[in-house]
C-alpha cells in the first residue's frame, strides 16, 4: 500500500512542482523572430480550401496568389519578392491555432487573416498575442478588427446590416418586407441584428429563419414569406439558391431578393440557373462580377483567364486588393524611410509599421473601391453598391 | 389558411421522414441492429439521380437507377460490414454502422467534391386550391408515401416473404427452425429499406434541389428519432412518428419566436416520449427471460 | 406459530390473461431444504422471479422472516437476504472467477467503502479490498474453486460454472438461497457431490434453501418437504414421500 | 502492503509516461524552447485524452453507448468559459481563475450527467444512444440561441486564453487526475459493480448491485471529466463555438475509445494521442480534396477494427493471432489465454452468445417499479 500510494503521491507532487515552476517562469522566455532567415516577405492566410465554403477560400487563395505573382513580376519591393502561404481551415475554428502557429513559425510576417468569420475570431486573438498584422479580405464579423492588429477589406457585418437597413428605410417606409436568415450562423445573425437595430419603425418585417440542421426544405419559410415583395436575405448563396428555386412559383414574380456579400457566387453555383428565377436577385457589394469597365473588369479578365469563372467572386477581388494594399503600405513606408522595412524583420516590427500606415493617411484604390481608407477600429470606409445580379424576368411569367 | 399550408408542408416532410424511418424500423425489427448508414444511402440515391439525370435527362430512368444502386449498395454493406458481426454485441454493430456512414460520406466527397449541387428532378409547378397554393411535388410526395406504406403493409401481411419477415423479427431462432432462411430475409429487408431510402432521396430532391454529401445525415437522425418515437420495429409506428415529427418541425419553423429552437424541440419531444413510454408509441414491450 | 424464514400468501401473477402462478402459499422453516417441483411450464421459475423481484406479484404477498418484501426491487430484495441462481447460468463471463464472487460480496457491510473513498484511494479502500479478496478466496475454497480463481468464468467447465453461481449467490450472505435447477446437466457423480455441497452450505452459511429441480433423486435426497406446481397452481404440498405417491402429482408428471 | 505481490509497475506506467512527457515538454516550454505549434498540439492532445478516458468509462466499462459526449464538453466549455471570462476581469488569467472555472465547469457537466443518466436507468442500448445524441444536439442548439451578452450567441463565447507555455502542462495534470480517479474507480468494488452490469445486468441486479446508482455514477463521473475537458478547451481557445461540439465530435471521441480497445484506458490514451497528432499534421500535409482521405481512413479503421475484434466467426483467429499471443511467442510475456489478471475484465471477447433480444429489449421492469414506488433513487440508497 505504501509503495502504491507513494508512486501516485510522487506523480502528483512532480506535477504540482512542475505546475508551480511553470507559473513562475511563464513570464520569461523571449519572443523569437521566426522571420530572421526569410529571403522573401511571407504573407500567410487561412481559409476553407476544402469543404462547403471552399469556393470562398479558393477564390481568396487564387486572387492573392495572382496579386503576389504580379507584384513579384514587377520586381517586388525593392527587389525583394513576396510569398503567399495558404493553409486550410475548412471553416473550422479549431483548426486555426495550428495553422496560425505553423505559419508564424515558418516566418509569416504579415497575413490576410482568415477568409471566414468563425475561424477569424480565433486568428484575431492569436495575432494579438504575437503582434502580427492582418488585413482580411472577407472575415466580416464586427469583432474581427476590434482591439486587434487587424483591418477589413470587406464591409463589417454590422455595417452591411446598417447599409441594408438604410436602403430599406428609404425605399420601403410604411411597407412590409420579408427577412430570411440563418439563426445559428454568426454571419447571418450578426447582419440581422444590426439590420434590425437600424431599421426604421415604419417598416414592418415578416421573419423566417432556418438552422444548420434544416438547409434543404424551406417550404414553411417560403410560406411565411410568400406575400413579401422585398426579401432581405443575409445568408450564403447555397441555401439562398435552394430557397429561390423552391420559391420561384410561390413568391410574386416581381419580388426582389436582396442579400449581402454572402450571396456572392450565386450566379456561378453549380447546376443553378439563375435565369430560371423570375424574381430580381440583388446584393450589397463592393464588387460587380459583371463589370464591364475599370479595375474590376481588368481583374475579372485576368482571373477568368487564369482560374476560370467558377470561383470568381468578390472574396477573391477583395483578397487581390488586400495584397496590393499591404504592398502599397509597405512601399509607402519604405519610401518614407528605407530602414523601416527589411525582409528579415519580425512580424511584430512589420505590424507596427503597417499599423502606422493604415491608421494614418494611407488610402488605396483598387478593384473593390476607390480611395479606400480605414477607421480607427479597422473597419473599411468605402462605397457600397446595390448590385443587381439578375434583373427580374420580363412579364412572361 | 396559413395553418393548412403548414400542415400540408409538415405532412409531406413527415412523409419523407416516415419513409426513411420505415427503413430504420424494418432493419431494426429484423436484423436487430441500428443501421446508422441508412441516412447516407439517401445521399447515394441523390447522387445517382444527379448523375443519371445529367446523362439522360429522364427522371424516371434516374429514379430507377437510384433504386437499383441503393439496393445493391444496401445489400453489399449488409454482407460486408454487418453480416460478420451477426451475434456480436449490438454496440459493435452500431459502431460499424457509424463507420460505414462516414465511409459513404467521405467517398461521395472524394468523387463529387463538397460543393453543393443543384438537381432539378422535374419542374411540376403549383396548384391552387381555394386560397391555399401547394406545389405539385409536395402532393406527389404525399401520395407516394401513402402508396408505399399501403403496399408495404400489404406485403408484410399477405405475402409469404412478408410473413417470414414478421416471424424473423419475432423470434429469429424459431423462424430458422421453421425452415425460414434468415439470411435471405435479412438481405431482403436491407434491399427494401434501401429502395425506400432511394425514394426518400428522390422526394427530398423534388422538395428541395440542393444536394450535398451530408444530405442524408440530418434527415437520417430525424427519421431515426421518428422511428423511436413511433416505437422502433413497428411499421405503423414509423409512419406515425415520421409524420408527427414533420408536422412539429414545420409548425415550429412557422412560429418565429421558437423557430431557432426547432431542433431542440424535436429532440426534446423524443426524450420526453421515451421517458413516458420507453418503447415509443406503438413499440412492443419485450420481456426479458430470466 | 412456527418461525418461518419464507412465507408466501396467495402469491400470484398473471401476464395479460395468462395466470402464470396462482394462490401459491409456501412456508419454509429455518434451515430447511425445500423443493419446488413440477412439470415444465408449471411456473416454478416464475415463483423464483416473484420472490427475487424480477416480476411484481399481481396478487398476494411474501415475507422473509416476517418482513414483507412484496414489490421491492431485485437489488433491494437481495439485500434483504434472498439470493438466487439462474436456470440458464448467468455468470459475469468476462470476469475472473474471484471477481464474480467479489461482486457477490459487494453489499456486505463488512466491506463498506464509498465510491469517493475508492476514487481517491483512501485507506478504507485498501482494507476493504483486501478483506473482500480473502473472503472470496474462503468461499471459493469451500466450492473447491480456489485454484481456478484467476480463470475467466466462461472458461470453466459446466459443473464448475454452476458451483460458481452458487458461490456467488452465497457471497451476498443470504438468509434464503434459491437454486434454479442446480443439478441440470451434471453427471451422477457431480450431482452427488452437489448434494453434499448444498447440505454443507446450509450448515456452514446458516442458510435456508429453496430449490427447483427436475432430478427427483436429487430432491428426494435433499428435501424434507416439497411443493408441487402444475399450471401455476399448487398441486400438493407435503413431505417428499407423500408427494411422490400422490396420484395427482403422478398424473401431472406422466399423464393419465 | 495490502495487495502484496499484486502491485505491478504496469498498473502505473501510464501515469509515469504521461508525467515524464509532461516534464520534458513542460521544462522545454517554460524555458521558452518549445514552438507554439507544439504547445497547441499538446493542448489538443490533453483535451482529447481527457475526453477519451471519460467516455471510456461509459462505453468501455458500463457498456452503454453515448453519442452525446461532446454535449457535456460543450456545457463545461460554456459554463467554465463564462466563469473564466467573468473572473478574469478581476483576477486576471491566474491559476486560481482556472481552478475555479474547472470546478464550475466540471460540476455543471456532472449535473447534466445526472440529468441524462436518469433516462439511462430506463433505456438501453440504441435507445440510450439516441437520447444522448439528442441531448448533445439540444445543448448545442440552446447555446447557439443565447443572447450575445450571456453566452455570445452565434458568435460564440469569448473566453480568456491561458498562457500557452503552461496550459498544456495543466492539461496533462488534469489528465493524470482524471486517469487516477477513473482507474481507481474501475479497480475497486465499484468498478466491479459497473463491469458486472455490463456483463450481465440481470445477474448484477440479483447480486444486489444497485444498477441505478452505478449507471448514474458512471454517467456523472464521465460527464464531469468531459466538462473539465470543455473548460480546458475554453482556456485553449479564444472563442467557444457550440457548432464545434456536434455529433461529429462525439463520434471522433468514440473512435478513439474503440480504436484503443473497449475498456482499455491506455489504448484509449494512445488512440487519442495518435488521432490528434494525425488530425493536426495530416491537415497541413493533405490539402485540397486529399484532406477527405483522412475521414475515409478513419471510417475504414473503425470498421475493420470493430469487425476484427467482435466477429464471432473470427474468434479462433483472434485467439491465435493477437498481441499477447505474439508477445508470448517471442517470450516477452507469459500468456495463458485461460487466465486473466486478478482484477481484469476482458472486453475483447465481448459476449457473443447472449441473445440479441435480451440486450436490445427495453427494460420495462424498472418502469413498473417507478410507477409503483415513486422515486426509485431514494428507497434504495446503498450504504
Amino acid at each position: 500500500m505504501k509503495h502504491n500510494t507513494f508512486n501516485k503521491i510522487t506523480a502528483v507532487l512532480m506535477a504540482v512542482v512542475m505546475l508551480a515552476t511553470g507559473c513562475l517562469l511563464s513570464a520569461c522566455g523571449g519572443d523569437k523572430n521566426y522571420a530572421a532567415n526569410n529571403t522573401e516577405f511571407v504573407i500567410g492566410m487561412s481559409g476553407p480550401l476544402t469543404g462547403g465554403a471552399a469556393i470562398y477560400g479558393v477564390a481568396v487563395k487564387n486572387s492573392a496568389q495572382m496579386a503576389v505573382d504580379e507584384i513579384n513580376a514587377a520586381g517586388g519591393l525593392n527587389g525583394v519578392m513576396f510569398k503567399l502561404v495558404a493553409t486550410d481551415d475548412m471553416h473550422d475554428a479549431t483548426k486555426v491555432a495550428t495553422n496560425y502557429a505553423n505559419l508564424y513559425e515558418n516566418g509569416m510576417q504579415v497575413s490576410l487573416g482568415t477568409v471566414t468569420t468563425k475561424p477569424g475570431l480565433e486568428w484575431k486573438n492569436l495575432s494579438v498575442d504575437d503582434n502580427v498584422f492582418f488585413l482580411t479580405p472577407s472575415a466580416s464579423g464586427d469583432a474581427i478588427p476590434a482591439n486587434a492588429n487587424g483591418f477589413q477589406m470587406c464591409f463589417a457585418d454590422g455595417n452591411q446590416g446598417k447599409v441594408a437597413a438604410d436602403y430599406i428605410n428609404q425605399n420601403f417606409a410604411g411597407k412590409t418586407i420579408g427577412v430570411f436568415y440563418k439563426s445559428d450562423d454568426p454571419y447571418s445573425a450578426g447582419i440581422y441584428q444590426q439590420f434590425k437595430a437600424n431599421l426604421s419603425s415604419s417598416v414592418t418585417t415578416v421573419e423566417a429563419v432556418f438552422t444548420d440542421a434544416n438547409t434543404t426544405d424551406f417550404s414553411t419559410q417560403i410560406d411565411t414569406l410568400k406575400d413579401c415583395e422585398f426579401i432581405f436575405m443575409p445568408i450564403y448563396y447555397q441555401p439562398a439558391s435552394i430557397f429561390m428555386l423552391q420559391a420561384k412559383d410561390k413568391v410574386a414574380a416581381n419580388a426582389v431578393y436582396y442579400g449581402c456579400d454572402g450571396l456572392d457566387g450565386i450566379a456561378s453555383a453549380e447546376g443553378f440557373d439563375i435565369n430560371s428565377i423570375p424574381q430580381e436577385v440583388s446584393m450589397l457589394s463592393h464588387f460587380d462580377s459583371n463589370a464591364t469597365t475599370g479595375a474590376a473588369k481588368e481583374y475579372i479578365d485576368k482571373y477568368v483567364a487564369k482560374y476560370g469563372a467558377d470561383t470568381l467572386n468578390q472574396f477573391g477581388a477583395s483578397a487581390y486588393d488586400c495584397v496590393y494594399a499591404i504592398y502599397n503600405a509597405m512601399k509607402a513606408a519604405y519610401e518614407a524611410d528605407n530602414s523601416s522595412i527589411s525582409v528579415t524583420m519580425s512580424a511584430s516590427e512589420l505590424c507596427e509599421v503597417l499599423k502606422a500606415q493604415f491608421n494614418g493617411s494611407f488610402s488605396y484604390s483598387g478593384v473593390t473601391g476607390q480611395n479606400i481608407s480605414w477607421d480607427s477600429t479597422g473597419y473599411v470606409q468605402k462605397t457600397a453598391i446595390r448590385y443587381v445580379v439578375k434583373p427580374a424576368a420580363s412579364n412572361e411569367n | 389558411m396559413d395553418f393548412i399550408t403548414t400542415l400540408i408542408n409538415g405532412l409531406s416532410l413527415g412523409g419523407i421522414y416516415a419513409m426513411i424511418a420505415l427503413g430504420y424500423t424494418m432493419v431494426y425489427g429484423i436484423a436487430k441492429m441500428l443501421n446508422f448508414a441508412h441516412g447516407d444511402i439517401i445521399m447515394v440515391g441523390g447522387y445517382t439521380i444527379f448523375v443519371v439525370l445529367g446523362l439522360s435527362g429522364n427522371p424516371i430512368l434516374a429514379t430507377v437507377a437510384a433504386i437499383i444502386v441503393c439496393v445493391v449498395l444496401g445489400v453489399t454493406i449488409e454482407k460486408i460490414a454487418y453480416k460478420p458481426l451477426r451475434g456480436a454485441s449490438p454496440l459493435a454493430v452500431l459502431i460499424t454502422a457509424i463507420g460505414v456512414s462516414y465511409l459513404l460520406q467521405s467517398l461521395a466527397q472524394i468523387i463529387f467534391g463538397s460543393a453543393q449541387k443543384i438537381v432539378i428532378v422535374a419542374d411540376m409547378g403549383t396548384v391552387t386550391l381555394g386560397s391555399v397554393s401547394i406545389s405539385v411535388s409536395t402532393l406527389v410526395t404525399l401520395g407516394c408515401t401513402v402508396l408505399v406504406m399501403v403496399v408495404l403493409t400489404l406485403f408484410v401481411k399477405f405475402t409469404k416473404t412478408g410473413r417470414a419477415m414478421v416471424a424473423v423479427s419475432e423470434d429469429r431462432g424459431a423462424a430458422q427452425l421453421m425452415g425460414i432462411n434468415v439470411n435471405r430475409i435479412i438481405t431482403i429487408t436491407f434491399a427494401i429499406g434501401s429502395a425506400l431510402a432511394a425514394l426518400a432521396g428522390l422526394f427530398y430532391l423534388m422538395k428541395s434541389p440542393g444536394l450535398t454529401t451530408t444530405l442524408g445525415a440530418m434527415p437520417g437522425i430525424k427519421a431515426f428519432t421518428a422511428a423511436v418515437i413511433g416505437g422502433i420495429g413497428s411499421v405503423p409506428g414509423a409512419m406515425l412518428g415520421g409524420i408527427l415529427l414533420g408536422v412539429v418541425e414545420c409548425i415550429s419553423y412557422k412560429i418565429t419566436a421558437i423557430a431557432p429552437y426547432t431542433d431542440a424541440i424535436e429532440f426534446s419531444i423524443l426524450i420526453i416520449i421515451l421517458l413516458v413510454k420507453p418503447t415509443g408509441f406503438l413499440g412492443k414491450k419485450r420481456r426479458e427471460k430470466v | 406459530m412456527a418461525e418461518y424464514v419464507l412465507e408466501t400468501k396467495n402469491l400470484g401473477i398473471s401476464f395479460g390473461g395468462l395466470k402464470a402462478a396462482q394462490n401459491v402459499n409456501i412456508s419454509i422453516e429455518k434451515g430447511e431444504i425445500y423443493g419446488l417441483i413440477g412439470p415444465n411450464g408449471a411456473g416454478k421459475t416464475t415463483i423464483f422471479n416473484l420472490l427475487t423481484g424480477v416480476y411484481k406479484p399481481t396478487t398476494g404477498t411474501f415475507m422473509l422472516n416476517g418482513e414483507n418484501l412484496t414489490g421491492l426491487s431485485e437489488q433491494a430484495i437481495n439485500r434483504k437476504g434472498i439470493a438466487r441462481t439462474f436456470q440458464n447460468i448467468r455468470l459475469f463471463n468476462n470476469m475472473s472467477v474471484i471477481r464474480n464472487v467479489m461482486v457477490g460480496l459487494h453489499n456486505n457491510p463488512e466491506f463498506k467503502c464509498t465510491a469517493i473513498e475508492s476514487m481517491f484511494r483512501l485507506p478504507r479502500h485498501f482494507a476493504s479490498e483486501k478483506a473482500m479478496r480473502e473472503r472470496a478466496k474462503e468461499i471459493l475454497r469451500i466450492f473447491d474453486l480456489e485454484e481456478e480463481r484467476n480463470n475467466l468464468a466462461c472458461n470453466l467447465p459446466y459443473g464448475k460454472q454452476r458451483k460458481l453461481e452458487i458461490a456467488r449467490a452465497l457471497a451476498t450472505s443470504p438468509k434464503l438461497l434459491l437454486l434454479d435447477e442446480p443439478a441440470a446437466g451434471m453427471n451422477p457423480n457431480e450431482t452427488a457431490e452437489l448434494m453434499d455441497t448444498v447440505r454443507l452450505i446450509r450448515d456452514k452459511f446458516d442458510v435456508t434453501v429453496l430449490l427447483i429441480e427436475h432430478d427427483l433423486k436429487f430432491v428426494v435426497g435433499l428435501c424434507n418437504r416439497v411443493t408441487v406446481l402444475n399450471f401455476g397452481t399448487v398441486l400438493a404440498q407435503e413431505s417428499v414421500a407423500e408427494a411422490l405417491s400422490n396420484p395427482a402429482v403422478v398424473e401431472a408428471y406422466i399423464g393419465k | 502492503m495490502i495487495r502484496g505481490k499484486n502491485i505491478k509497475w504496469k498498473d502505473f506506467i501510464n501515469y509515469a509516461v504521461i508525467a515524464v512527457v509532461t516534464i520534458i515538454f513542460g521544462s522545454l516550454s517554460v524555458t521558452g524552447n518549445l514552438a507554439s505549434s507544439t504547445q497547441f498540439l499538446l493542448e489538443k492532445m490533453s483535451i482529447a485524452i481527457l475526453m477519451a478516458i471519460s467516455l471510456s468509462l461509459v462505453v468501455g466499462f458500463l457498456g452503454e453507448l453515448s453519442l452525446g459526449h461532446a454535449g457535456f464538453m460543450c456545457v463545461g466549455a460554456y459554463l467554465g468559459g463564462k466563469v473564466a471570462a467573468v473572473l478574469a476581469q478581476s483576477m486576471g488569467n491566474s491559476i486560481v481563475t482556472l481552478i475555479l472555472s474547472v470546478l464550475v465547469g466540471g460540476a455543471v457537466a456532472a449535473v447534466c450527467g445526472v440529468v441524462i443518466g436518469l433516462p439511462a436507468l430506463r433505456l438501453k442500448g440504441d435507445y440510450l444512444a439516441i437520447v444522448t445524441l439528442a441531448f448533445g444536439e439540444i445543448v448545442k442548439s440552446i447555446f447557439q440561441n443565447t443572447s450575445f451578452e450571456s453566452f455570445g450567441g452565434t458568435l460564440g463565447l469569448s473566453t480568456p486564453r491561458y498562457d500557452k507555455k503552461v496550459l498544456f502542462i495543466i492539461g496533462f495534470v488534469l489528465v493524470i487526475i482524471c486517469l487516477a480517479v477513473i482507474q481507481n474507480l474501475i479497480r475497486s468494488k465499484h468498478g466491479r459493480a459497473i463491469t458486472a452490469i455490463r456483463d450481465n445486468e440481470i445477474a448484477a441486479k440479483a447480486m444486489g448491485i444497485n444498477v441505478t446508482k452505478y449507471k448514474l455514477l458512471a454517467f456523472t463521473v464521465s460527464a464531469c471529466f468531459a466538462g473539465i475537458g470543455g473548460v480546458l478547451y475554453s482556456w485553449s481557445n479564444y472563442t467557444v463555438q457550440s457548432s464545434n461540439f456536434g455529433y461529429n465530435y462525439s463520434i471522433e471521441i468514440l473512435v478513439m475509445v474503440v480504436l484503443g480497445g473497449m475498456g482499455n484506458i491506455n489504448g484509449g490514451i494512445l488512440a487519442a494521442t495518435l488521432i490528434t497528432y494525425l488530425n493536426t499534421t495530416l491537415a497541413t500535409v493533405l490539402t485540397g480534396d486529399l484532406a477527405v482521405l483522412q475521414n475515409l481512413v478513419y471510417a475504414l479503421i473503425l470498421i475493420v477494427i470493430v469487425i476484427y475484434n467482435n466477429s464471432p466467426a473470427l474468434k479462433s483467429f483472434r485467439e491465435r493471432y493477437n498481441l499477447k499471443a505474439l508477445l508470448h511467442k517471442i517470450k516477452l510475456v507469459k500468456h495463458d489465454p485461460m487466465r486473466v489478471k486478478d482484477d481484469e475484465a476482458v472486453w475483447d471477447r465481448v459476449p457473443t452468445k447472449i441473445a440479441m433480444d435480451e440486450i436490445l429489449s427495453v427494460d420495462t421492469k424498472v418502469r413498473t417499479s417507478v410507477a409503483e414506488k415513486g422515486d426509485p433513487y431514494e428507497s434504495e440508497g446503498e450504504d
